[in-house]
């Protein structure tokens, strides 16, 4: 067991990535010298010098693409957008290159290509930079969508998306970075594809991802003091949605809410909600519900924000209401 | 009257305006990352700290009536400009008193009375969005410049390229002011820009350029006069560089790894405000005690602003959704 | 009644709308002189000169972020981006800007931009040009999202949403241009907030929007020879999606798909889906189903678009199903 | 053997090459025309005619090693690279016997094979991966050159600004070519650009550069051969800029309002391909009869790739979904 916090979880993963082959470099704005914005590559240039962590000039969509090119040039980059909040800059290169190469080309050429960008709210950084923006990739056929909601994804998750022969959009959440936790160590190599159930129970199905994990533990752990028992899935992967297992789950409980903090029309949990609709409505003992963050660009005070993002108490409050 | 008489105006009244500016920034700029420290102040906070005389030079050849926008470094413009010091500090507490409602923060500063747009916080995001203000200037025939402030960095970013080319085809009456100061966060000049004379990016677009020693906010004044006549002239886009430096970290989450602590000490030596304190001083302009006083007057200025954030208040937390429609 | 093109009809709200007021204006790539890529701003630089039509170079972040300024200090600009599928190199000035500063500037500054994209699938124009990208932008707060899925939306829409104080995003489909339709002249205003019964039925609700509002009544039309009386409700706003109307047309039919073209994870049909549920749970006789474009990038073959997007006989075939 | 050599070398058997070359992408851009309007082709079709001497003098300096990149005007540098007429006819009538299984069309040919890759139809899309893969090739150690075509339109996006930037801060063999045939669409060179000799934009990123006659195939072989050389030595981008004109419209929906008939019969007069030709003639390396013989030649091989597409297959519909995901 080691002791380690998000951030350091992450700089293990990239590590460990760079470590795996020669061909693996990371290439974004400032994750040389300045160390990372959020210190995650922070001592990783010392270590491998600057051909393969490469800082950047301010140009998302510049940077994205040669990383496209240099994938399929035969090298494995790792793309960092120093936050989500600038993805949209690179957002042509993702969808319509990144995502596309592949089928339109009739199968030669892939793009085995990782984009990870730090993500969410909560450090009151205001609208501009408080984004929850993986419904925007997860919508996209040719990405594979993964979120990072606990430490050994942050961990594993690296490694495992420069495995995958497709481009793979990796979610990181900026409010976690300082978080510790215990890991198993060596730790398991992590399957992409799959959600994972974090914790069972048999009365509600708390469905989540990225930020929401951990406040989803959190509430499962308050309500399991008031004898309800929640089960917890993390998605895990946005983009394809493991509906089995969600399905698994609901079957078992009969009840679900999705929670997360991207804005609530045209979400992830609006998908959710839709697939349970499709595959178990019958099993259903009561409407889907839906917890999401406000539908507002991000205030920037403490207390709005706090309003504008789910909080574990809301949490708590709803499924108790669920289950009342 | 020529840009050259104008700056032959900028007589020791005019000299003492600008230092007190300068001051104010400064001083301003101090209490801001107090009060960060004191956890008064959160999200993300960047200073102008060196940087003074640019802001502070160019603004002073705008007239009120033209538009100013700038980055998420903009507590100097938006005070340069005449945004109420009070204002701007609530907004950073984040207090409804703020300029922007208390929504915006450090990076969000916007003050529709005194015509200025933001605080901006993607980089770049904002050039293309001068080009459109000065288009419709131009459109309704009203004879106003545009300035938007953005630094070497966003020089790198396509929509400086773009806006470049618009503002160029379309003949509207921008400032482009660059603030070199040397850094993208911890990216040096020479590996944002392959060319890193950033008055070369010019040419390629016909507009009209220069490049000014943005440590001496009286030089400043003067290209700034010159840029700002030469648009009102003949109504079309101008690029300003203006070779600056951040005394201070970008932000207060840098450990300022890439960079020299020399290299910081050498720029310290040419700080705009001790130098037109000093150059003042000599000319006889301005005593030792002048020079108290004015400070002493700054200070209690920031105090003030300091007060008046304190003694804002919170938005209701009902009304978050005001405002996402109108 | 006039009989005219979904082109024509388009073209007769825009000049309606550049007759309204000088200060309103229209910018794009080729709107001028080349007469607007399918034809539809096609005369009207000769009709009010350069200074309203203006042609602009290949930049769709400057050209968008420029129509933002433009709104901001006075003028009323519309701005054309060719096809949807450039959108993505417009999204952040659309998203960060123009949806973003209202709020962010606690109310001083508003946004009164109309922005149309031609939009769809349907001419064999491959992966990179065939795109309903609707969803992406349904999901930002701050956005007006609207969608002309019939002739009078097609003639009216441009008007409302100039007269809107908000950014609107106009969605015009190029698969549509060359179909005839009678209308009403005048024709009334249409209220851009609200969706449309645009036949009513008892069975059964078929909620679409855009290219899927014909689709849907000419199923509607084939199911009715065979005794299901179905009804087609248009949302026309994808953001706000009227709720209201969604849940009327279920409390009636207790019965619904969705049908569009868009890719069907994470889009409008997933949020509608969602709604129902949370809305109207107890009202349902059968799960909400869905109808959507297949997730692949377009394939150039009429074969295979016509296998990617959804057909009427498609929608005939599920609705037996669901009422069988 | 410097460029200059090179060119000397560019003997009558080579210049017979190119002829031969101009002359196959000209009968195949007039025969796909004819198959658009016989509904064999779909979609969005862009016509290369007039611009010959581009992708084939440049082509030409190339090697096999080289990647190409280009746009949805490609048929042109396709055929130059060596793809298969019946594999690009087959792909624009949407056959899997296509070079993209049938599943691009006119707009997506690519073809892994000859390192032909693409085909990108968002304009100036593919230069960040042009940059890219110049990238790879550097980090590889291989020496080769990437040459990315892309048009005077193109030159406008912020794409161009950041790839250009990019490719001179990397050092990275880059052949960027502009064709500049004066028009995007319907707006005109002067409508797009502030500066129009878009040569100019070089500098601005320290990039070597030179503009052709592209009307010319030998002065774009030779300005070619100098831009490869000049990139093989020093592993750093080039900018060419081709002078060059559509005879044609933009695509087939294009009612070309946008400009003169007589402009259009002026640039025809420039015909690339009878130039060389009349050349060829005079220098008496060609006779009526070697001529006639040539173009009965690529007559043959323009037919036999529109059999080879009448022959060809639909994919299965229940294919479609493959290669979403590899
Ligand atoms: C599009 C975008 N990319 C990245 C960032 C993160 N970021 C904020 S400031 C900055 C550096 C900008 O440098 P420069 O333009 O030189 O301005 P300075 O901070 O030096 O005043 C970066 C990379 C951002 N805000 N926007
Ligand atoms: C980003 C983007 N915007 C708009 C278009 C529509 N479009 C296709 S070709 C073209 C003109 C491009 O002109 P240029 O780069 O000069 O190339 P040319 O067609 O003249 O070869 C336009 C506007 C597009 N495909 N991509
Ligand atoms: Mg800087
Ligand atoms: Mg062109």
């Amino acid at each position: 067991m080691t002791r380690l916090t998000y951030r350091e979880a992450l700089k293990q993963g990239l590590r460990e990535a760079l470590q795996s082959s020669d061909k693996v470099f990371l290439l974004g704005e400032d994750v040389g010298r300045y160390g990372g914005s959020f210190a995650v590559s922070k001592g990783l240039l010392q270590e491998f010098g600057p051909d393969r962590i490469m800082d950047v000039p301010l140009s998302e969509s510049g940077f994205t693409g040669a990383g496209i090119g240099a994938a399929l040039g035969g090298m494995r980059p790792i793309v960092e957008i120093m936050t989500v909040n600038f993805s949209l800059l690179a957002m042509d290169q993702i969808v319509n290159n990144a995502a596309t190469l592949l089928h339109m080309s009739g199968g030669q050429l892939n793009v085995p290509l990782v984009i990870r960008m730090s993500c969410g709210i909560g450090r009151q950084l205001a609208a501009q930079h408080s984004h929850s923006w993986e419904p925007l990739f997860a919508h996209i056929p040719g990405l594979k969508v993964v979120s990072a909601g606990t430490h050994e994804d942050a961990r594993k998750m690296i490694m495992a998306a420069l495995l995958d022969p497709n481009p793979v959009i990796l979610f990181e959440y900026t409010a976690m970075m300082n978080l510790e936790a215990d890991m198993e160590d060596p730790l398991p190599a992590v399957d992409l594809s799959k959600a994972k159930l974090r914790k069972s129970g048999k009365d509600l199905s708390l469905i989540t991802y990225g930020s929401g994990v951990y406040k989803c533990l959190h509430a499962a752990g308050e309500l399991a003091k008031e004898g309800m028992e929640v089960e917890v899935l993390d998605l895990r992967s946005l983009r394809p949605i493991d509906t089995e297992a969600i399905v698994a789950s609901v079957r078992k409980t009969h009840r679900a809410l999705m929670v997360d903090d991207a804005w609530q029309s045209v979400s992830i949990s609006s998908e959710v909600s839709a697939r349970i609709m499709e595959n178990c409505f019958y099993e259903l003992d009561a409407p889907v519900q839906r917890l999401n963050g406000l539908e507002v660009p991000m205030p920037y005070p403490k207390h709005l924000e706090d309003a504008a993002i789910v909080q574990p108490s809301q949490i708590v409050n709803k499924v108790r209401q669920m289950l009342g | 009257m020529t840009a050259q008489e104008q700056t032959m105006k900028a007589d020791a009244s005019l000299k003492m305006k600008l230092l007190r500016q300068m001051l104010l920034i400064r001083r301003f700029e101090e209490k801001s990352a107090e009060m960060y420290t004191k956890e008064k102040i959160r999200g993300f906070l960047h200073l102008y700290i060196g940087e003074e005389a640019v802001a502070t030079g160019v603004t002073a050849a705008l007239s009120p009536d033209d538009n100013v926008l700038a980055t998420y470094r903009e507590h100097g413009q938006a005070l340069a400009r005449g945004v109420d010091p009070g204002a701007i500090m609530a907004e950073m507490y984040g207090k409804q008193e703020g300029c922007s409602l208390g929504r915006g923060g450090s990076m969000h500063l916007f003050d529709a009375k005194t015509k200025f747009y933001g605080g901006n916080a993607i980089v770049a995001g904002h050039l293309p969005m001068a080009v459109g203000m000065a288009l419709a200037d131009k459109k309704m025939k009203r004879n106003q410049v545009t300035c938007c402030f953005f630094g070497d960095g966003a020089a790198a970013e396509g929509e400086f390229h773009e806006a470049m080319n618009l503002a160029a085809l379309w003949q509207v009456p921008v400032l482009f002011v660059c603030e070199n100061n040397l850094y993208a966060m911890g990216t040096a000049l020479k590996y944002s820009h392959a060319v890193t004379d950033l008055e070369k990016k010019a040419p390629g677009y016909g507009i009209a350029s220069a490049t000014v020693d943005g440590m001496d906010v009286l030089a400043v004044l003067d290209a700034a006069h010159k840029a700002v006549d030469t648009i009102r002239t003949t109504g079309k886009p101008y690029f300003l560089v203006c070779q600056t430096y951040r005394f201070r970290a970008h932000s207060m989450f840098d450990a300022e790894l890439y960079r020299d602590k020399n290299e910081v000490d050498e720029w310290k030596e040419r700080d705009p405000v001790t130098r037109l304190e000093e150059q003042l001083t000599a000319e006889v302009a301005l005593s030792a005690d002048d020079v108290l006083k004015m400070k002493k007057e700054v200070e209690q200025e920031v105090d003030r602003s300091v007060d008046f954030a304190e003694k804002g208040t919170w938005e209701p937390v009902d009304q978050i959704s005001r405002y996402v429609y109108k």
